[in-house]
């Protein structure tokens, strides 16, 4: 019997979870279709007038992101809480830190990437320009593994509680707003020629943020809702 | 004759024949497709308004019309499954979703590639365009439902109400996408009007048809293997010889 | 723009490719899947018989 | 070695126990006893520290729990009500990954040793979702073979096992405390552990 | 003991749900704070271009509403589903469509009459005329009952599944999509000084039949997802 | 008079029971036995129409239960593990909810008796979420009192009950079949009817 180490605990626990993603493939499915859908609903009800859209595209796509990955977030936790291995987790003798860095991470993997790979096609579908796609998909890279993290604190408050879907995105949504603003506007920034790289080092500045204190944070938060 | 109905509505009986007509069918999905592009490629002339680009023509339209077909008849299936509690037709619907699904997607991605040369624009809010669309949205739903019941009946049964929901609710949506779309602007697109050339309708129906074998091929294969998985405890299924060896 | 350009260079490659290749790609995948499932289902039984063959 | 000392607890309004002290020495196993409800279960949690408990100190070898935090998980292993495995998982790749999260890297030859003492042969590789709540729990019990930690902390070990599973825990339990191991445990079962004397603890 | 009429057992479930819903206040309120939140994240991910904000007003209004009642239809049926008064609901000796159709009318006082309630003041934050208010608190007033009863279908076939709220989502949304559209198109209809009547009539006619169909499919769904 | 014919259910992959036959006559009563997980739950629910069997037939004075639906459901009353009682609702509220919900316009002088019945005395209009386990389980059961339905079907009617309710709930069902009402359930305890003879079925 060997001892692990930090970092190959990292691995095991985004391994882990990626393996159960994958066998439970219907969850991971459904966020990504919720995320099109939202998008897709837009110009059924703002109208099909191809300027306007092309306008709205990166807030509706970061918006549709923010709600989709709000919404998967309320998963991160209660299937491990409902069936104990939360219990186990928090019982590790290793970091809790490290180990919901690793859950992060696969959430991420599982439900914000993916949502980034298909940004293009929905680009497409508000005629946006390339340049535009490009900077929406950096932004939507540097983001959404801020909203993974920063969801994580609002899923480890709410686990376990009734109504927790909508309460969670009460309490983490106010918290994304400045990602949802820096991200959209270098969109709108390289449209209109602007330079962008402000823009993005903010969100990597974010990010960097988030990676130093959410894991700690969403431990702590997981140890006052097993009390 | 009704007899013979219920006795292929047995899995028991239906397993086998299954097994016997895939072949036969997939070698005649081959040779159509075959067939299909030779003519639609070879024979066809190129359109004089819309050029090489008209070929896509071969394989948008029968994805379009088969993946629509296809819900119907999922729908039909799942009804009967839920209407007289007959196993195999909701085996039936829950294997022929993912094709359905496949099909809106492939309907969605060569009229996307027709639409670039075409319009200019890969995508535009057009009421077919938007309602295929819905379509490929639909199919995702059933899949989702009944993926995510664990036990199987009630997962069949879930997903068949859904789809025959879905089914009143194809043409509600068709016309609301219809006419929101022919409110603030005139119609901004129009597929050429002209009468068909011979050889392309060969095409067509060629295509058409290597479609629609493959999809049943596709639909026996997996529905073979639904049986398989919930009547892995019954003692037809261990005496199988595939099951033996 | 350049992919205009090549668009209307080769109209017949890229209707081949765009959508012909694209359309056969996601058959072969499907085929795939559904013999893989197949292959995969009848491993499980033979593994639920033997299990059962144990008791 | 494990002290308790002057333990209070409450849930909700209700204070379940208060003033309880004991002390648990390498070697030693403690029975708590207890209507249903009478705390137990709250008590084991508190001894794991997932509640503060509302007075009293809980130290290991001398030293306060809340104080060692990752160096006393280290020295305990708890097994709760809740199975703690994955449906979608196989057994084997059940106990590995636990293992893993109790940080120690389990090769597959040990895992499937392990499962095989628990009687689970041949259903190493299905998925858990197919097996009897009664396997299920073996599964989760085959981490008491490849775990080093002196402390054990078990809630109700024996819920559905069958006749013989009982007596392997009792096996168990037995080679653990002759290698100078802890346990403390709850069960509304009879469970004998040969040649060891029994303590026990009511809660009322 | 008297024997109740369907008309009293009606207004019995009616007011049993509007009881509870008074006695967790938070659960209600969540609902409404999400809705305002959703539109108000839109200007923040758009920009501040008042002209078009004006044109996505109805369609941003709608499609929070949307999103906003698919949120709340988790709730429908979980709570009676988890302390087993569905199950004395399902054994009712009268018609469980009754049941289902109160238990639709009180989800709607209380997730979607507030919606519409608060629209002028978010109307007016987008700068929409007064008649277009109007016409769109019409519409919503006609179209979230339609909301609220094709949710149900979706929260019946979901009861105690998985990632319900998600899955809800996706079952649901394409099919109130013609609601969102004839109700974004009265708005636009009345903007642009057309006659807004015929939308009105469909959405109409749209209520009708989802009031005649809807608790009898709902009522079947429960009776499956109840096996 | 209730008639099961050759009935046979299972779950998931599982058989449950099958080839299951008998009669309940008007005034007789039935006890279901069996270890956890035998089935006695899914018998029940079965002949509450919520399961669909998988072979065989259950019969209301001579109809098919499938095709009286709602006829049928107006003569049974059905008890399960579930309380189906609202935190937030007064015990009062909550019994004559569930009343109405049932079809019976129940005023407030009788749900009030028939709470005191039940040993609720001062606790009517109190939250049932400050009441305990076992004044919930009384609340749940006080409907027993306003209901007119000769079939009674309970899913261990006793649990988290003391001796006194156990005693009460004896006499009620004595009282129901002494006017030719029939009783079907299930229990781990004892429960003792005066004079009847109590028929037990066994699935194993
Ligand atoms: C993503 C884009 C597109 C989608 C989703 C789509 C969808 C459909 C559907 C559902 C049909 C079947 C209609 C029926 O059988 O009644 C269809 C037919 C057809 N489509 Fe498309 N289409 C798209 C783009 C295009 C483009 C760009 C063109 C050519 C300019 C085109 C030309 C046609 C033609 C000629 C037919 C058959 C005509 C008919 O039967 O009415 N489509 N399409
Ligand atoms: N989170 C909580 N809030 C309020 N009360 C609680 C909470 N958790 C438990 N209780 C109450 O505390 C008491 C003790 O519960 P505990 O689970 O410790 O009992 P136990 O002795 O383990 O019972 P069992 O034999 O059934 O396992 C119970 O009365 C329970 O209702
Ligand atoms: N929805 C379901 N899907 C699959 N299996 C199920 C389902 N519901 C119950 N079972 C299984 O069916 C068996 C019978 O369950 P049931 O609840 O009828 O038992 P019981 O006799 O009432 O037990 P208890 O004494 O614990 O109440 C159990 O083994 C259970 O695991
Ligand atoms: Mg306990
Ligand atoms: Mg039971």
């Amino acid at each position: 019997m060997k001892k692990l180490s930090l970092l190959s605990l990292l691995i095991l626990v985004v391994r882990r979870d990626l393996v159960l993603a994958m066998r439970r493939r219907a969850d991971v499915l459904t966020t990504l279709i919720f995320f099109v859908m939202v998008v897709s609903l837009f110009p059924l009800g703002v109208g099909p007038e191809i300027d306007m859209l092309r306008k709205m595209a990166p807030g509706v796509l970061w918006v549709a992101a923010l709600l989709a990955s709000m919404l998967s977030l309320g998963r991160l936790f209660s299937a491990d809480y409902l069936d104990g291995t939360l219990e186990q987790m928090l019982l590790a003798p290793q970091s809790l830190s490290v180990l919901v860095l690793g859950k992060m991470a696969s959430h991420w993997m599982v439900s914000g990437l993916p949502l980034v790979l298909l940004t293009p096609v929905l680009g497409l579908q508000f005629d946006m320009s390339v340049p535009a796609i490009g900077v929406l998909m950096l932004t939507l890279l540097l983001g959404t593994p801020v909203l993974s993290m920063v969801g994580a604190i609002g899923a480890a408050l709410t686990l376990g509680l009734r109504g927790g879907g909508v309460l969670l995105s009460l309490l983490v949504l106010p918290l994304c707003i400045p990602v949802l603003i820096f991200g959209t506007g270098a969109v709108q920034a390289v449209t209109s020629g602007l330079n962008v790289s402000a823009h993005l080092s903010l969100m990597g500045a974010l990010l960097v943020l988030a990676l130093v204190f959410t894991p700690w944070v969403t431990a702590q938060a997981l140890r006052i809702s097993m009390e | 004759m009704a007899i013979n109905w219920f006795k292929y509505s047995a899995p028991t009986t239906f397993y086998p024949l299954a097994g016997k007509l895939i072949p036969w069918f997939a070698v005649s999905s081959a040779i159509l497709f075959a067939i299909g592009l030779y003519i639609g490629f070879v024979v066809a002339p190129a359109d004089a308004t819309q050029g090489e680009f008209y070929r896509i023509i071969f394989i948008h339209v029968p994805s379009s019309i088969i993946s629509m077909l296809l819900y119907m008849v999922m729908a039909g299936y799942a009804a009967l499954g839920l209407i007289f509690n007959t196993r195999l037709s909701s085996m039936m619907a829950s294997a022929i979703a993912p094709t359905g699904a496949l099909f809106a997607f492939i309907s969605l991605w060569t009229g996307a590639l027709w639409g670039k040369p075409m319009w200019g624009a890969w995508w535009v809010w057009d009421a077919r365009l938007t309602s295929e669309l819905i379509l490929l949205f639909l199919y995702l739903g059933f899949i989702s439902l009944h993926a995510s019941i664990d036990d199987p009946r009630r997962a069949d049964r879930a997903s068949a109400l859904l789809a025959i929901v879905g089914s009143v609710n194809v043409p509600i949506i068709y016309f609301s996408v219809k006419w929101w779309n022919t409110l603030h602007q005139g119609s901004t697109i129009k597929y050429s009007g002209t009468s068909m050339h011979v050889a392309m309708q060969q095409a067509m129906f060629t295509m058409l048809a290597a479609c629609w074998l493959y999809a049943i091929v596709i639909a026996l294969t997996r529905v073979r293997s639904i049986i398989l998985d919930r009547e892995k405890n019954t003692k037809w299924i261990n005496e199988l010889d595939e099951v033996r060896s | 723009m350049s992919l205009d350009i090549w668009m209307r260079e080769n109209p017949l490659t890229y209707v081949w490719i765009g959508s012909y290749a694209v359309a056969f790609a996601i058959f072969a995948v499907e085929i795939a899947m559904v013999v893989h499932k197949r292959k995969i289902t009848l491993q499980q039984v033979r593994l639920m018989r033997e299990a059962s063959e144990e008791d | 070695m494990l002290e308790v000392s002057n333990l209070a607890c409450s849930r909700g309004d209700h204070r379940l126990f208060s003033g309880l002290s004991f002390a648990l020495y390498p070697g030693q196993i403690m029975q708590i006893q207890g209507a249903n409800g009478s705390g137990k279960t709250s008590l084991l949690r508190t001894l794991c520290g997932f509640i503060t408990p509302d007075e009293g100190k809980i130290s290991w070898c001398g030293a306060d729990v809340c104080d060692l935090d990752e160096d006393y998980f280290a020295q305990m292993m708890y097994l709760g009500h809740l199975n703690a495995i994955k449906d979608e998982l196989s057994a084997l790749e059940n106990l590995r990954i636990s293992a893993g999260l109790s940080g120690i890297e389990l090769s597959e030859k040990d895992a499937v040793a392990a499962l095989r003492r628990m009687g689970l042969k041949g259903r190493e590789r299905l998925p858990t979702k197919v097996l009897s709540q009664g396997q299920r729990r073996r599964v989760a019990l085959a981490r008491l073979l490849v775990n080093d930690a002196p402390l054990w902390i078990l809630d109700e070990p024996l819920a559905a096992l069958d006749v013989g599973a009982v007596a392997l825990i009792g096996e168990l339990i037995a080679e653990h405390l002759a290698r100078q191991g802890m346990v403390i445990f709850t069960t509304h079962q009879p469970l004998i552990v040969a040649g060891m004397e029994m303590r026990s603890l009511s809660l009322s």
